[in-house]
């Protein structure tokens, strides 16, 4: 099982994280999650800004992974996370999975995705025509992780 | 010396990133902590006393009742919303 | 909503399928499922064929996207199913959706192929160092369906 | 007439792709086209009988006890293994 996670500021290519997921040949499915910005309801969005906790981030990426690994039969496991200034449809996080199994793949991609939301020290604060604003957490992305319990 | 650091909006709202607190070498409870801390002044009170503050000792989330001692670094921040 | 399906025995390019799933500015959650061709356990694997029922096996991918959408709130959903002559792990299959939801397109995503693997008429003939075999029907992908009746 | 296609390893053991059914304008129940198909042979009798047979009237997966009519489209093919 190879894990691969990065937090950076730079912009990532979804097309070299499937070419390293594909190169474990006993692994027939691959399963991607991008998280991009996107649109506000209600206001103008110019952009948001990620604040996280250097060193912690990646911890817990990594510990995240490593629970995946041990949930399910996994082949490799690619998370990046973007920090800094982001602008509208910009990507924001990456998780892809191979495995031997497709629905070892989409529960894990997913379940990686439920836990990075709640517990991945990142932040998020959006710039609108309204003024700057830090995210509020969503009581969603906490039921999320019920079922995987 | 236990170095406790502050993130995004809890950062913001007690304009503070970082806060060397002087522990005698002591082990304490972060409660403890979270008590002296509320003491300097009526926002710091507030901010600190959210039922939605998270913890971390040395990088890990931990619950507030566990004990920190000399050296370790601890964070204090709201809710995550990343991903 | 917008739905694309294509039964071709050319080669597809997740960038490119990557590239149209995030046309849509309300869409922040994107996930791919790719299937390749992946070495058997047991002997060599020179390669399959995939034959399919020309005309059908379109019309029962939109049938499937269709579903998806009436389940779930959805953007975009994207099938690729490529047919004819396979080398070792190459590309068979694509599954993409868009959706401002994560949960939803992870959901739409693994619900199109549980079924496409169930429903759609294609079929592989394995080229092995031991002959030429019909894959058979795996009783784990008819189980797979139970979860969404 | 009734255009009649088998696929895969059923195309392969019956040795046909396509079988021409005179229906004289009737309806009848794909079984009882199965019945009158599985009388050319003890190998079509024995290939037909296969309880995992799938059917497909114009291109629609149906139940054996749908009924056909002049110009359908029917096709049997064993379990798919796609994706």
């Amino acid at each position: 099982m190879s894990v691969f996670v990065a937090v950076q500021s730079d912009d990532f290519c979804l097309a070299s994280e499937y070419h390293e997921l594909r190169r474990n040949a006993a692994c027939g499915a691959v399963v991607t999650f991008s998280g991009l910005v996107r649109e506000l309801n209600d206001t103008a969005l110019y952009g948001m800004t990620l604040e996280h906790y250097p060193g912690m981030t990646e911890q817990a990426l990594i510990d995240i992974a490593k629970q995946a690994q041990q949930r399910w039969p996994l082949g490799a496991v690619r998370i990046i996370h973007r920090v800094g200034t982001l602008k509208p449809i910009e990507q924001i996080v990456f998780v892809g999975i191979a495995s031997a199994h497709r629905a070892a793949a989409f529960a894990a991609c997913e379940f990686i995705m439920d836990y990075l939301k709640n517990r991945a020290p990142f932040w998020k604060k959006e710039h609108t025509a309204n003024g700057e604003y830090w995210v509020d957490a969503k009581a969603s992305d906490q039921q999320a992780l019920t079922r995987w319990e | 010396m236990i170095k406790i650091l502050f993130f995004a909006a809890l950062r913001e709202r007690l304009d503070c990133e970082q806060y060397l607190l002087n522990s005698d070498g002591q082990t304490m409870p972060v409660t403890d902590i979270l008590e002296q801390l509320k003491s300097l002044s009526d926002n710091w009170q507030h901010e600190l006393s959210r039922s939605d503050l998270l913890c971390a000792v040395n990088q890990q989330l931990v619950p507030l009742h566990t004990t920190v001692k000399d050296g370790d670094e601890l964070a204090f921040f709201p809710p995550v919303t990343g991903g």
